[in-house]
């Protein structure tokens, strides 16, 4: 109880001090595009707490989940294959740090020819940018699978999808974790980006038109608004993460009590 | 925040150096031209000219005083000031021809698709290259015309360069397009269904060149000799398309074969105000004002 | 059946090139016990490696029942030195030891009374849904210990398998191993630095010596098939085959400082 | 060897891009054929102009990038090792995130003009993060038994951080330092593209602008090859830093 | 010197709850060499974190010339039974040796000859610049040794760090370790499952019992103080000694079974 009363504490204080000098900081502020807090607080509830919440919020956090998905399973799926064969992985490397460099504004053209405007499509800009913390991460986990264990396996003849799951997975899966933790933010980043192209609703599509019609405030509760949204989906990743991978904050905490 | 500090103080005999945002369109070939012909030069202006994509970075920069002039369309202004944002016109943009069916910019269509008239969009979905600004208005106003109900018309954000391939291949049933890619569309066998600038209003000031009240109050000399400049800029433009079309061949990398066939803006020296009023009607009734606009307090 | 011949194995990487294998030649006949001795840092890991197929040697060839070894045959197990290691952090101690029946696939019932067996005897019937790394070293090793004979492989190979637990732990495994090594009739290479340890287990002892290793001494021990800590230790032939080993490891590595 | 196989890997690519057009599976007026885009990308190469815009990008991308790495380690291994601190700033830390730099770009012109300083910022921003978060699992990622090691041994907090956490969250860093690279590359183009400072991001905003399709496409292979440099040089990087790693060692991968 | 007052420790976590000591109080007068032995997994290493100020006991103390540990003290080295992970694996042998001498800022000339000298005395002189993964086990555990000899603590904590060795070495290494505790005066807790071992260094051994463990006798060593291998392991008194070691030993594990 305590514990969770300290960990509420420990989550709240530093944001209450900076919303605090924010607010007093701001308070007077007749710069435009530093208006204070709180105007911008007033306009949150009419502004996302309406019909937003439906039109705009949810169609951009359901192309979220499935682009976050998506390149989820993609790179570790994609990590796997190069992290275990060093063929492959030479001849797709320099292909993959090709693809990877290219700027989304750019990207996007060529993700219309193949995949139109619609749905898709941004959920191909999400999965683009969400790919690489994933591959990369997964790429190293593999890698660095502890050679007794791989000798165990070897061995104990455990092979196929059993050695993939029980041995290169799991032991790359603190790396993948930590890939997937990375591209949850960038997702969010790209969700926002993906609707500056071919959109007439989304998170992201409001965000830039209130940028666009200088509406300030309500540009700021947009953005406060992605900022809450990364906190609530780190605490859905948290939990996610605590039973995924139990064994392994265990055997790194364990008898650390000191 | 910056307030003035970006505007050097003139020294006596020393030209005002000046930073003017712009957008490498061919709606600015004007002021290249100015400087080119020495205009600004003329009038203690030594102009250095930056390039953004679009609007998003010129506004906020002028406000702030980083740039002392800056270059945007006709609504996002009236949106501006609505909104409170301390901007002026000082001079005119561009504007359309006025001719229907022979402007910078075009309502088009597939060369097969069965849309005829702006009306036959109710239920089509139109690329725009920003939404709730001067584009969708024009198209709405296109569709009011041809008797069609503007509501029914689906509007899509698509920046011009990715609208001709987004239509060939059939991901929106219409597009709006300026200058080069207007060509583009017309060279793939697409075909122009309203010329919605001049649909919006006769002689519509399309864009304008602005900057930031707190400028005008600091140094109201320099507002009016850019003002000045601009206006002989602009009326040079108009009279002389050739040497236009070879400015824009100098600031953009638009294909040379294209810039012949470019259908330029007009340059008129000043604000068609008529033009701007019927402008923030139309952006009113579309909502994306939220106040009737002050179009006298924008304009000089 | 598990013939090693001319084996040589050096390691060479990053500036640093050892000869852990000089020239080893010997034969393990199928269902006997041999133990191998020898200096720390001789080679025993290296040679258990290269039988199990794991390791490449840089010349020679071990093969088993006539075949020679290029990856970890079918049947054989192995108990790592580097025991806390070879357990798998993410599975609770009973899955470790479930994992190779569930790969050689074997029925789940069969799997669940060999594993709970293994575990008891190895004294952990309480441990199966402990983590490895809530365990003690010892216990850790008796894991280790529990999957290779819930395993039944035809061949064991061990590694030190007791260096980690008590004396008295240690003498339950040595009947346990023995037990299991009779019971199953497996082949078995048990690799220890307890001359004593090597005495009571083995039927032969091979000896090593320094790195790069050669073959010592290659011992039969001529003690009863019948062996029990109190009377096969009093035996004096015990005695006298310890201080046998004892004198030829002695040798060895005196000889291996010199060289 | 393996250069050859990942020049096979990029030119199978650009054989893919060279036939999608040619039979038509593509318009060639959007997506022009490798060759088309490669003729123009030579012709721009014969340009001072080109190779200044080169010079500018990389200019901002490394320093944002340098920048970016090193406020990364020293933030990610000073939340990573104070748990008090870690603590107190998870929450703020999840918050600032996931906040985009394109939504940020009118408040940095607003503070610094369309100047480089602003894309330098967005770059620094954006790139942070990336290698903060691999920082801290880095960290986290410490072996026990090394850790109590080094505490016993007496080492100080700093000794510790040099000794053990360092080499220990490594590998991470090289995986950070790999996508801030990346990030802060699409960054500065993407800064130079919107807020107009210059650079090759302000060559593709013209070309795309004019409808000169090879020429954008031309300039982003570019971009995509300063990214394969960028990786060639953290390969090179890494396999002297962590020689020592598992999956780095010689004799193990036999 | 180092007190261990009414020490109890419960692991509670994961599904797990496991009470490893169960009342422990025991003292180590300064400058003396403590031998501690129990069955695998009574929680002898518990214990040596809870000394090395490495763990919080659940309740009860210990204190370390009157002041409670709360974490690890000055002057204090511990050789872990987890060698190979006390090593770092991006130092070299010698640097890993050096690092804590480097920490306490002694002299780099005095560093170079006081690692030579813990490494020569490990049999590791030819070792200096091989990485810890390019070692055998007991040449692992030996450097893990002599990184704690060249510290030259006050207090050294031991925990098994002979298990990876072969007896000679072994042999060599238990009179190092009693060497060097004369020469430094420093006070020693040695973990050892060997109880022949233990009877050998130590002045006393303490026997624990199975967890939660509590001490089933502190036994003094009155051999004399001057040992060696053959006459020491010869003496009567040894046999005696070891005898009583092993049976309480015994009785400890069967009590533990039955409770
Ligand atoms: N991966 C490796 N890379 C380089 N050298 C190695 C490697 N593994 C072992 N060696 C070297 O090979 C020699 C033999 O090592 P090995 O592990 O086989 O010895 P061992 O007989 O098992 O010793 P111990 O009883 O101490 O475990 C040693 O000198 C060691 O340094
Ligand atoms: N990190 C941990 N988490 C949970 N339980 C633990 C942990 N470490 C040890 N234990 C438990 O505490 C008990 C004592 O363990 P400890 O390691 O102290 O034994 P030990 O006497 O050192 O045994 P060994 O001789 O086998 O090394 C064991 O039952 C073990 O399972
Ligand atoms: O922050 N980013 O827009 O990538
Ligand atoms: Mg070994
Ligand atoms: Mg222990």
């Amino acid at each position: 109880m305590s514990g969770i009363l300290a960990r509420v504490g420990y989550a709240l204080a530093l944001p209450v001090v900076l919303v605090a000098v924010w607010w007093f900081a701001s308070a007077g502020s007749t710069d435009f595009y530093f208006p204070p807090l709180s105007r911008i607080v007033a306009v949150f509830p009419d502004t996302w707490l309406s019909s937003r919440l439906a039109d705009d919020v949810l169609p951009s956090l359901t192309r979220l989940g499935i682009g976050y998905g998506v390149a989820l399973l993609a790179g570790v799926a994609l990590g796997l294959a190069i992290g275990s064969n060093r063929v492959v992985a030479a001849v797709t490397e320099p292909l993959l740090e090709f693809l990877r460099a290219i700027p989304p504004p750019v990207l996007v053209p060529i993700l219309i020819l193949v995949a139109g405007i619609g749905d898709t499509m941004k959920v191909l800009v999400i999965v683009s940018g969400c790919l690489w913390p994933v591959l990369l991460n997964t790429v190293d986990g593999v890698r660095a699978v502890d050679p007794v264990l791989a000798d165990t396996c070897r061995t104990y003849r455990v092979r196929g999808g059993r050695r993939w799951w029980h041995l290169v997975i799991r032991s790359a899966s603190p790396r993948i974790v930590t890939g997937a933790r990375q591209a949850l933010s960038v997702g969010i980043i790209l969700m926002v980006i993906s609707e500056m192209f071919a959109a007439s609703s989304g998170l992201g599509y409001a965000v830039i038109q209130f940028k666009d019609g200088f509406r300030i405030p309500q540009m700021w509760s947009g953005v406060i608004l992605l900022g809450l949204l990364g906190v609530l989906l780190s605490v859905l990743f948290r939990i996610v993460e605590h039973r995924v991978l139990g064994w392994y904050h265990g055997s790194r905490d364990g008898p650390r009590e000191r | 925040a910056c307030g003035a500090d970006g505007a050097d103080e003139p020294a006596p005999g020393q030209p005002d150096k000046v930073t003017v945002g712009v957008i490498p369109i061919l709606d600015v070939a004007p002021i290249y031209l100015g400087i080119e012909q020495g205009f600004f030069d003329e009038r203690d202006i030594e102009i250095t000219l930056e390039q953004a994509e679009g609007g998003a970075a010129i506004v906020p920069a002028v406000v702030s005083g980083q740039y002392q002039f800056g270059f945007s369309n006709m609504v996002s202004l009236l949106i501006a000031s609505s909104e409170g944002l301390p901007v002026k016109v000082v001079s005119n943009g561009n504007n359309s021809t006025g001719v229907d069916g022979e402007d910078f910019a075009a309502l088009m269509v597939k060369a097969d698709s069965p849309i005829r008239t702006a009306a036959d969009l109710e239920g089509k979905t139109v690329a725009a290259n920003t939404l709730q600004n001067i584009v969708d208005t024009s198209v709405r106003q296109s569709v009011r015309k041809a008797g069609g109900d503007p509501t029914k018309v689906r509007f899509t954000a698509l920046p011009f360069p990715d609208q001709p391939a987004a239509l060939a291949s059939g991901q929106v049933d219409a597009v709006f397009v300026v200058e080069p890619f207007q060509q583009a569309v017309l060279a793939e066998g697409g075909r122009a269904i309203a010329s919605s600038y001049v649909d919006a209003a006769p002689n519509l000031t399309v864009a304008a060149y602005f900057t930031s009240q707190q400028l005008l109050a600091d140094n109201p000399d320099l507002a009016t000799r850019f003002t000045e400049a601009m206006a002989e800029s602009l009326s040079y433009a108009d009279s002389h398309p050739d040497e236009v079309r070879t400015i824009i061949a100098s600031y953009t990398e638009i294909a040379p074969e294209v810039i012949e066939k470019l259908t330029l803006p007009t340059f008129p020296p000043e604000v068609n105000r008529e033009s701007v009023a019927t402008l923030a009607d139309l952006a009113l009734e579309d909502g994306l004002l939220s106040k009737a606009a002050d179009v006298d307090a924008l304009l000089p | 059946m598990l013939a090693v011949e001319e084996l040589h194995k050096v390691y060479d990487g990053r500036g640093r090139r050892v000869e852990a294998i000089g020239d080893l030649t010997f034969e393990v006949e199928a269902g006997s016990f041999v133990c191998v001795v020898g200096p720390s840092g001789c080679g025993k890991t290296t040679l258990l490696r290269c039988c199990a197929g794991l390791l490449a040697p840089t010349s020679g060839t071990v093969t088993l029942s006539g075949a020679p070894v290029t990856g970890p045959p079918e049947g054989l197990a192995v108990v790592f030195q580097e025991y806390g290691r070879s357990l798998f952090p993410w599975l609770r101690v009973a899955d470790n030891v479930d994992l190779p029946l569930r790969a050689a696939g074997v029925a789940k019932a069969t799997r669940r009374e060999l594993v709970g067996e293994a575990l008891g005897a190895v004294g952990l019937a309480d441990a199966h849904r402990a983590y490895p790394w809530q365990l003690s070293g010892g216990m850790q090793q008796r894991v280790a210990i529990a999957r290779a004979i819930a395993y039944q492989p035809r061949v064991l190979l061990l590694d030190e398998p007791f260096a980690a637990v008590d004396a008295q732990t240690r003498a339950d495994l040595e009947d346990l191993i023995r037990d299991v090594w009779r019971r199953f009739g497996m082949t078995l290479l048990f690799v220890t630095h307890d001359i004593d340890e090597a005495v009571y287990l083995g039927q032969r002892v091979i000896m090593l010596t320094s790195s790069p290793t050669r073959v010592a001494e290659d011992l039969p021990i001529d003690l009863p098939d019948e062996r029990d800590q109190l009377t096969t230790r009093g035996d004096p032939r015990f005695a006298e085959l310890r201080g046998r080993v004892y004198a030829q490891i002695q040798k060895a590595k005196l000889e291996g400082r010199t060289t | 060897m393996r250069i050859l196989l990942g020049v096979a890997g990029l030119l199978g690519f650009g054989a893919l891009l060279e036939l999608a057009p040619r039979v038509g599976l593509v318009s060639d007026r959007y997506a022009p054929p490798t060759s088309t885009i490669l003729v123009t990308l030579a012709q721009r190469t014969g340009e001072s102009r080109f190779w200044l815009a080169v010079a500018d990008t990389l200019r901002t991308w490394l320093l944002g990038l340098l920048i970016a790495v090193a406020l990364g380690v020293a933030v990610g291994i000073a939340l990573g090792t104070v748990p008090v601190v870690r603590r107190a700033t998870a929450s703020t830390v999840e918050f600032l995130r996931p906040i985009p730099s394109v939504a940020l770009i009118p408040l940095v012109v607003v503070l610094y003009g369309s100047t480089v300083t602003s894309t330098l910022v967005l770059v620094v921003y954006a790139a942070f993060w990336q290698v903060l978060v691999q920082v801290m699992h880095g960290v986290a990622d410490v072996d026990p038994v090394a850790r109590d090691t080094a505490r016993t041994y007496g080492l100080g907090r700093l000794a510790r951080v040099r000794y053990l956490v360092w080499p220990t969250a490594l590998p991470y860093v090289v995986t950070g330092v790999r996508l801030a690279a990346t990030v802060a590359l699409i960054l500065t183009i993407t800064g130079e593209l919107v807020i107009g400072s210059p650079g090759l991001g302000q060559e593709i905003a013209t070309a795309r602008t004019s409808g000169a399709v090879p020429a954008m496409y031309a300039l982003t292979v570019v971009t995509g090859l300063l990214g394969v440099l960028a990786n060639v040089a953290t390969r090179a990087a890494e396999r002297r830093v962590l020689h020592w790693h598992p999956s780095l060692r010689a004799e193990v991968a036999a």
